[in-house]
């Protein structure tokens, strides 16, 4: 008897759900039931343009949360994104406005900027073996700290170029795209690529299973980890430049607070904070969750300062429930 | 003790930057190290650090069992202004707020309410089984947001004697918060190293499917910790309230965890669970203290700030990591060879001394 | 000696320290091309470490490595491996969080314009275990699997790495009979296609059956290097052992109980029509005290997972348990242990140790959970069991205060025996506990397990040696396809070959039902 | 989106004005004084308000924007998180013929036709204020003034603006000296913290200036405690004039406050009223502010809302 055949009978109905991308289904469902109520709810909101500017909106965390995604699958965590997000803003508006270089030479320092940070804290976190929550929260602080060595005020960006790529949208139909959200959605489309069909990819998750048994298996440890932390540096650098097209300016103090959504966008999107078990799609979901919460917020249009702290926590806490019960109910 | 002994203990190098940090302080202000006694009550530097810092080694303490059982709560700070803002909603709504019976009832109903809020995490975390840091930011986010609600997003500002006791006040010249502090590290201490309780985290967090298997009930310890580190915060909550006399949903306990965090990092407890040294988080605590506390006497301008604190971090986190000193102090002894040529390499033959 | 081909491997001088331990101590190893060569020591005698200095796990602190004529001074694994070095390392070493297929692959994934072809890689995952006679789901998650599954999936990823040297530490811990000659065939062939093998076991008849030649090491140091045919079992021990012949008679086996002097009066647990939802079909068993009950079957037969059902690691779903003839609800680890019940684990990784607490913490967890944390063992009183239990079972170092994940893989078995062992328990699971224990300690292990169940403890013993299995059983239930298949008093007319046998055209059918669950587990042909 | 022409007065169908308005978040009292007195004033106009937080955040306040924008609410006010990046979103809400009323700070277009007007106070102005109260009470006299500075959180535009007037204006007494300056972060308890620093570091301070009362009355506590005595050991001038730092000037422990009102809410409806009727309305408009001494404080205590 052939393997395919002795596996193929012995399958049952519970096969034909993946159990592995269970997390995502679950929470992809779960999403849709929130945007179901939006649109019963409110007015408008069954527009599909709604829909869009949720990417148009948080194209830039999308990418960030990319970013982080590799490093939580290792089973690190990257708390300086928010920091080297506005660092990105505070360094094209002010090499664009104040020393008025080239905008594609800008892109290229912005990006570069995010990279070599990241790679010094891969580098700390591995070859000095300290906690990768540490070395992060000193990059946030280094990275913060640069914001205001630049300029405590807040920048414009007039460039042309700038302006430009900021106006400019794919339109299809009635429907528009920003550039940052299509940006987004291409930077998606090759993590998943990476994470499921390259060496590299693999070897995150199994960094992430078990750091030591990757070392033993002779995985390539050390140039994994260090790149994870630049894959991220290089994606909060670009998510970034895409705030500063939203925003059109730099702010040292803009940002903040930006990790603990990117994380959040992860881990609701089914990623396992130990690492070695997630999907970067999840966390495009992820990402969808937070945005739509934010969207009934401003559809709702009435809640003062607090509540709408509480109702983004109620609404967190309900969506992790269901979440729960929905994959415990499957597992008796 | 010889001098390897010393240097190999662990808590060296956190307490040689301490000592760093402090002695940096006396080239900016010549009496730094001055004590004396004002107004009845002790005055000095040190005195500030240790009050000011009263607060964070309570929320680090909580923090550090939560750590060790390999959990995280990012909810103090929310925890911090809720408390703070009952307790002083209560008394500013009391017709004599020096009344002690006021003031009891209002520290009771914010540390009653902050164990709920514990209980709230602990339940999220070991009974529903959500991963911790999303179980509590949870309530960081809507916390802050009832902090606000509590306070009507205003300040509070009270006018009572006895409570301003716990922050501001003073018993037999020392002031009241760092006895409050160290009595609750003690009984920290006590709890975890007098009983079992300590080896029993300490086993939830190194291996929790192994510590079932032996029958410990690491649903009931993993609550209990995340309670006890709500009631650190809450009375770390009271602590900052009394200090200035009034509550701030809005700024109090702000960032408070990733400081808290920090010296339980710095004070050498994984973030992966497991051993923990409540010793070493206080000691932790002491250094951010001294950090901030030497920025401002210091002079250094704000704009700065961020970084120097970047860096001292990365100083005192490089030199407590062995591997770093291994690589650095002692020069690398083997070269790290190309991987694709490993057998072109040179044998080295180093027989220790 | 023989200088016919040129040594491929030499190693020489070879020290390397611990704090507090020298565990090599000026130690010489040679390898040749074409050869088993068995690497044999007691628990802790240096043989991992040996392995690992060698593939750049850790650091060298004197000696030279030469590798084809050229010293190499590996600094990682993976350059190891680049060389032609593959071993599979003592624990098993493989990534749970992946399928099997990935396992075998990660690192080598079979690749088309740099995007990896993941149904070529499931094909050849599935060729290759077959050539280890495993046919299992390769898509699955290898947490899936039992460890014995996973040592095989890790075997077969360092064969199939093109290597000219091939190590294996205790691969066969957790085999059968029948995975072991499966294995042993594979390594004939590939020493016949000659590649060096460095093998470490401590069963001694595979020593015998597969080697060429056999290094012996003692307490970190060289004690000699001999050819198979020319050292005689007993001697080996006693190289390893490092005592005279005529102090091994102590480890002589003691006669056993007959069955009748112990089934008597009211049984001290009853399992009746207990069965977990896709792991267990429903079965009975029952345990006098002072019985030893064995469980016997193949490799993923549900001989684990019975047992667990008796400790409430997992719940069963059906059935009931009686407790000295009154029905208990076994809800978890809890229950059990206010029923004396002890469960030590085979996997004492993942399922046992803590491993950054002391040897000390960790042999008195089990007891100090069981008063609560409000009651602590006095200090004056840890000492005192800790001690005796590190002199009982030879736990070395015998030093209290060592962390656990730092001591040799035998050292950390009988740490978690210990602990079971303070709680005094009425019944003790024992699920593979002589696995990678020497053979001295397994000795003292068996004699501990009759001298237990002589005063009066129940026993139910799980090894995947038979022959452990019927010295001490006084009864013995078959399992095949998680299912209780027969239940055999084991007198004089059982043995192995009987045993087999009962596996073999066991009563029952495969119990259909049960073996698509989400915890499904391999099969194997049988 | 698409549908019925979109101009303005389109909102609630019952002819009631719809004010959009977007509001940093509720990061201090001040804020939350800000917010409330919006939402009173809204409703006493009879203004539907759609109010929406921002949480310091830039980002949803251009959602929040564009959300108004799509829902066609009759007029749009907000107080910006930050100066800079409000071009394009401005730019809709012109196209979509809805008009925007700025709040509490400006932004930086170079287009001011993107928005009707800008209602608020005048950070530098307050720092100035200041300032020269303090140049003029040691105007003659020639002895070096030591003055220690408590700063608001660094970055925030209340923080930079009144650092920058309180310095300009000083400047015109060269014996006025800043001799420390750190951030309390706009906290009693971040003033208390610093000023303990402060008074350890510094033997001889003669002034303090805090960017808001707050960390004022944090600071006084350390004053009382070092056993010097506010208002006449250390003159203290601090900005907000919010009822306790009133209470604290009134007392005599303040000496001069510069107010920085929240309560812009009834001249905001005028002007959403003033605007959707198409009037035409000043491009600037400085809220009703004022200073305050000692003896004026004892005079307005007692109606101080806030
Ligand atoms: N990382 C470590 N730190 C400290 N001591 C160690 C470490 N690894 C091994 N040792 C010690 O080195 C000695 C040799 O251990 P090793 O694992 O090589 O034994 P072994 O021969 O493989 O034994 P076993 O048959 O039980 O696997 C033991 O005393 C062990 O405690
Ligand atoms: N905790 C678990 N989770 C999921 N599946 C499991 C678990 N434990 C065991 N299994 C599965 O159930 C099957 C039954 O294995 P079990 O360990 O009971 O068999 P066994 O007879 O003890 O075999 P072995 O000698 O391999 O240990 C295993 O093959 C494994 O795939
Ligand atoms: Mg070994
Ligand atoms: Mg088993």
């Amino acid at each position: 008897m052939s393997t395919a055949e002795l596996t193929a009978s012995r399958r049952t109905w519970r096969d034909w759900v993946p159990t592995k991308q269970l997390p995502v289904l679950v929470t992809l469902a779960l999403f849709g039931l929130m945007y179901g109520v939006g649109v019963l709810q409110y007015r408008g909101f069954s527009d599909t343009q709604v829909f869009l500017n949720i990417f148009i909106d948080n194209g830039f965390l999308l990418v960030v949360a990319v970013g982080m995604t590799f490093v939580i699958l290792t089973g690190g965590i990257d708390l300086s994104v928010g920091s080297v997000v506005a660092l990105s803003t505070m360094v094209s508006s002010s090499l664009l406005t104040e020393k008025g270089w080239s905008p594609y030479l800008v892109m290229a320092v912005v990006l570069a900027i995010g990279s070599v940070l990241g790679f010094l804290m891969g580098c700390m976190i591995h070859y000095f073996d300290i906690q990768p929550f540490i070395v992060t929260l000193a990059g946030m602080f280094l990275a913060r700290g640069l914001c205001y060595i630049i300029s405590t005020d807040s920048i414009p960006i007039n460039d042309k170029t700038w302006v430009a790529i900021a106006d400019y949208k794919f339109r299809m139909g009635n429907y528009r795209l920003s550039v940052s959200a299509v940006v987004a959605l291409v930077v998606l489309a090759i993590a998943v690529w990476i994470l499921s069909y390259t060496k590299f990819g693999r070897n995150v998750y199994a960094v992430g299973g078990s750091e030591q048994s990757a070392l033993l298996m002779g995985l390539p440890v050390s140039r994994t980890k260090i790149a994870v932390y630049t894959i991220s540096g290089f994606c909060s650098a670009l998510g970034g430049m895409l705030l500063t097209f939203y925003t059109l300016s730099g702010y040292g103090r803009g940002a903040i607070g930006l990790e603990l959504d990117a994380i959040a966008a992860v881990v609701i999107g089914g990623t396992l904070l130990t690492g070695g078990s997630g999907y970067v799609l999840g966390t495009m979901v992820g990402v969808c969750v937070l945005g739509i919460i934010q969207t009934l917020i401003t559809f709702q249009g009435n809640l003062s300062s607090w509540w709408t702290k509480i109702f983004i926590g109620v609404l967190l806490f309900a969506f992790i429930m269901l979440q729960r019960v929905i994959r415990l109910g499957r597992k008796t | 003790m010889s001098v390897t002994t010393v240097i190999r203990h662990r808590f060296f190098w956190p307490v040689l930057a301490l000592v760093v940090l402090l002695v940096s302080n006396v080239f900016f202000t010549p009496d730094f190290f001055k004590l004396e006694v004002r107004d009845g009550h002790l005055y000095g530097s040190l005195i500030d650090i240790l009050r000011n810092g009263a607060p964070l080694i309570l929320v680090a303490t909580g923090m550090t069992v939560v750590i060790a059982t390999g959990g995280i709560d990012l909810s103090v700070g929310s925890v911090v202004a809720i408390v703070a803002g009952l307790a002083c909603y209560y008394i500013s709504k009391q017709p004599d707020q020096n009344a002690v019976s006021g003031v009891l009832t209002a520290v009771a109903l914010g540390l009653g309410l902050a164990l709920l809020l514990g209980l709230w995490n602990g339940v999220l975390v070991a009974g529903i089984g959500i991963q911790p840091i999303v179980a509590t930011l949870i309530l960081m986010v809507a916390g802050r947001g009832l902090a606000q609600l509590i306070t009507g997003g205003q300040i509070i500002t009270i006018n009572s004697d006895p409570y301003d006791l716990i922050g501001a006040g003073y018993l037999f010249t020392v002031p009241f918060a760092i006895l409050v502090a160290l009595f609750v590290v003690f009984l920290a201490v006590l709890l975890t190293r007098r009983t079992a309780l300590g080896m029993l985290i300490e086993s939830v967090g190194g291996n929790a499917e192994a510590s079932r298997l032996a029958g410990i009930r690491s649903r009931r310890i993993t609550i209990m910790v995340y309670v006890f580190c709500a009631f650190c915060a809450g009375i770390a909550g009271l602590m900052v309230s009394s200090d200035v006399s009034s509550a701030n949903g809005n700024d109090a306990g702000l960032w408070i965890e990733l400081d808290a965090i920090l010296a339980v990092v710095i004070g050498g407890t994984s973030l992966l669970g497991g051993r923990f040294s409540i010793a070493g988080t206080v000691l932790g605590a002491l250094i951010i203290q001294t950090l901030t506390t030497t920025i401002y006497t210091t002079g250094i301008p704000p704009e700065v700030t961020l970084l120097f604190k970047a860096l001292v971090v990365t100083i005192v986190c490089l030199l407590q990591s062995p591997a770093f000193r291994a690589k650095v102090f002692r020069g690398r002894r083997r070269p790290v060879a190309p991987p694709a040529t490993p057998a072109s390499e040179e044998p080295k033959v180093e027989v220790p001394a | 000696m023989t200088a016919q081909p040129p040594a491929i491997l030499t190693m020489t001088g070879i020290s390397k320290e611990f704090p507090g331990v020298r565990a090599l101590d000026n130690v010489d190893f040679r390898l040749f091309p074409g050869e088993v060569h068995a690497l044999m020591g007691e628990n802790g005698a240096g043989k991992s470490t040996l392995i690992k200095v060698l593939t750049g796990v850790y650091g060298i602190d004197a000696g030279t490595v030469v590798l084809q004529d050229r010293p190499v001074n590996f600094h990682a694994p993976s350059q190891a491996q680049q060389a032609g070095v593959s071993t599979v390392y003592q624990e098993v070493n493989l990534c749970s969080n992946l399928s099997v297929a990935e396992n075998i692959f990660l690192g080598r994934q079979p690749r088309r314009l740099g995007r990896i072809q993941w149904s070529v890689m499931n094909r050849r995952a599935a060729e290759l275990l077959k050539r280890l006679e495993l046919n299992i789901d390769v898509t699955r998650q290898l947490s899936t699997y039992s460890l014995a599954v996973q040592q095989l999936v890790a075997i077969a990823r360092a064969i199939d790495i093109d290597a000219k040297v091939l190590i294996l530490d205790e691969p066969t811990s957790s085999l059968d009979a029948d995975e072991v000659a499966q294995l042993f065939r594979v390594m004939r062939q590939l020493k016949s296609e000659g590649v060096a093998l460095l093998f470490v076991t401590h069963f001694l008849d595979q020593v015998y059956e597969i080697s060429d030649r056999i290094t012996v090491l003692r307490n970190g140091r060289l004690v000699g290097e001999y050819p198979t045919a020319e050292l005689p079992q007993l001697e080996l021990i006693s190289l390893m052992i490092g005592k005279e012949l005529a102090d091994l008679e102590k480890l002589e086996e003691q006669p056993k109980r007959p069955i009748s002097a112990v089934e008597t009066g009211q049984p001290f647990i009853q399992a009746q029509g207990v069965a977990r939802t896709g792991a267990v079909a429903p079965f009975d068993l029952s345990l006098h005290p002072g019985e030893v009950v064995g469980l016997a079957g193949l490799l993923g037969s549900g001989r684990t997972e019975t047992a667990r059902l008796f400790f409430g690691a997992d719940r069963a779903d059906q059935g009931q348990f009686l407790v000295d003839g009154a029905p208990v609800a076994i809800r978890g680890p809890m229950t059990a242990m206010s029923k004396a019940i002890a469960f030590c684990s085979e996997n004492r990784r993942t399922e046992g140790l803590v491993g950054e607490l002391t040897v000390r913490e960790n042999i008195i967890l089990a007891l100090q959970a069981a008063r609560g944390w409000t009651r602590p063992l006095s200090r004056k009183r840890q000492d005192e069991l800790v001690d005796r239990y590190i002199r009982t079972l030879q736990i070395r170092p015998a030093n209290p205060e060592a962390q656990v994940r730092n001591l040799s893989g035998g050292n950390q078995q009988k740490v978690l025996l210990a602990r079971w062992l303070i709680t005094e328990p009425r019944l003790l699971i024992l699920d593979e506990p002589t696995r990678g224990i020497d053979v001295g300690a397994k000795a003292e292990i068996q004699k501990l397990v009759v001298e237990l169940s002589d005063g009066g403890m129940a026993v139910l013993f799980i090894s995947a040696e038979l022959e452990e299995v019927l010295r001490l059983s006084h009864k013995i239930a078959v399992l095949r396809d998680r299912r209780v298949v027969t239940e055999l008093v084991n007198d004089d007319t059982v043995d192995a070959d009987r045993i087999m046998n009962a596996i073999a055209s066991g009563a029952g059918r495969p119990a259909d039902h049960l073996v698509a669950g989400p915890s499904d587990t391999d099969e194997v042909a049988a | 989106g698409d549908g019925e022409g979109g101009s303005g007065g389109g909102g609630a169908d019952d002819g009631q004005i719809v004010l959009g308005f977007s509001q940093v978040g509720a990061e201090s009292g001040w804020r939350t004084a800000n917010t409330d007195s919006i939402k009173k004033s809204a409703e006493a106009a009879g203004i539907k308000l759609q109010f929406s937080d921002a949480q310091q955040k830039q980002e949803n306040q251009i959602k929040a924007i564009r959300s108004f924008i799509q829902q066609k609410v009759d007029v749009i006010a907000f107080s910006p998180v930050v100066e800079s990046g409000w071009d394009t979103v401005l730019k809709e809400a012109k196209d979509a013929n809805i008009p925007v009323i700025l709040t509490d700070r400006a932004v930086d277009s170079q287009d001011t036709s993107l928005y009707k007007t800008f209602l608020g106070s005048d950070f530098v102005k307050e720092g100035k204020l200041s300032g020269e109260w303090l140049v003029e009470q040691y105007k003659g006299k020639t002895d070096p003034v030591n003055i220690v500075e408590l700063q608001g959180t660094t970055g925030s535009a209340p923080a930079n603006d009144r650092k920058k007037g309180f310095a300009d204006a000083i400047a015109a007494a060269p014996n006025l000296k800043v001799i420390a300056s750190q951030t309390g972060d706009f906290t009693r308890a971040g003033g208390k913290q610093v000023m303990e620093a402060f008074l350890k570091a510094h033997k001889d301070i003669d002034v303090l200036f805090a960017h808001n009362d707050d960390m004022g009355l944090g600071a006084l506590e350390a004053i009382e405690a070092a056993g010097k005595v506010p208002g006449k050991d250390i003159i203290i001038i601090t900005i907000d004039a919010v009822k306790d730092g009133m209470q604290a000037l009134a007392d005599g422990k303040f000496n001069f406050i510069a107010e920085c009102s929240p309560l812009l809410g009834p001249q905001l409806m005028d002007l959403v009223k003033k605007v959707h009727a198409g009037e035409a309305v000043e491009p600037r408009i400085v809220t009703e502010e004022t200073t305050f001494t000692q003896e004026q404080a004892k005079a307005a205590l007692p109606n101080r809302q806030y």
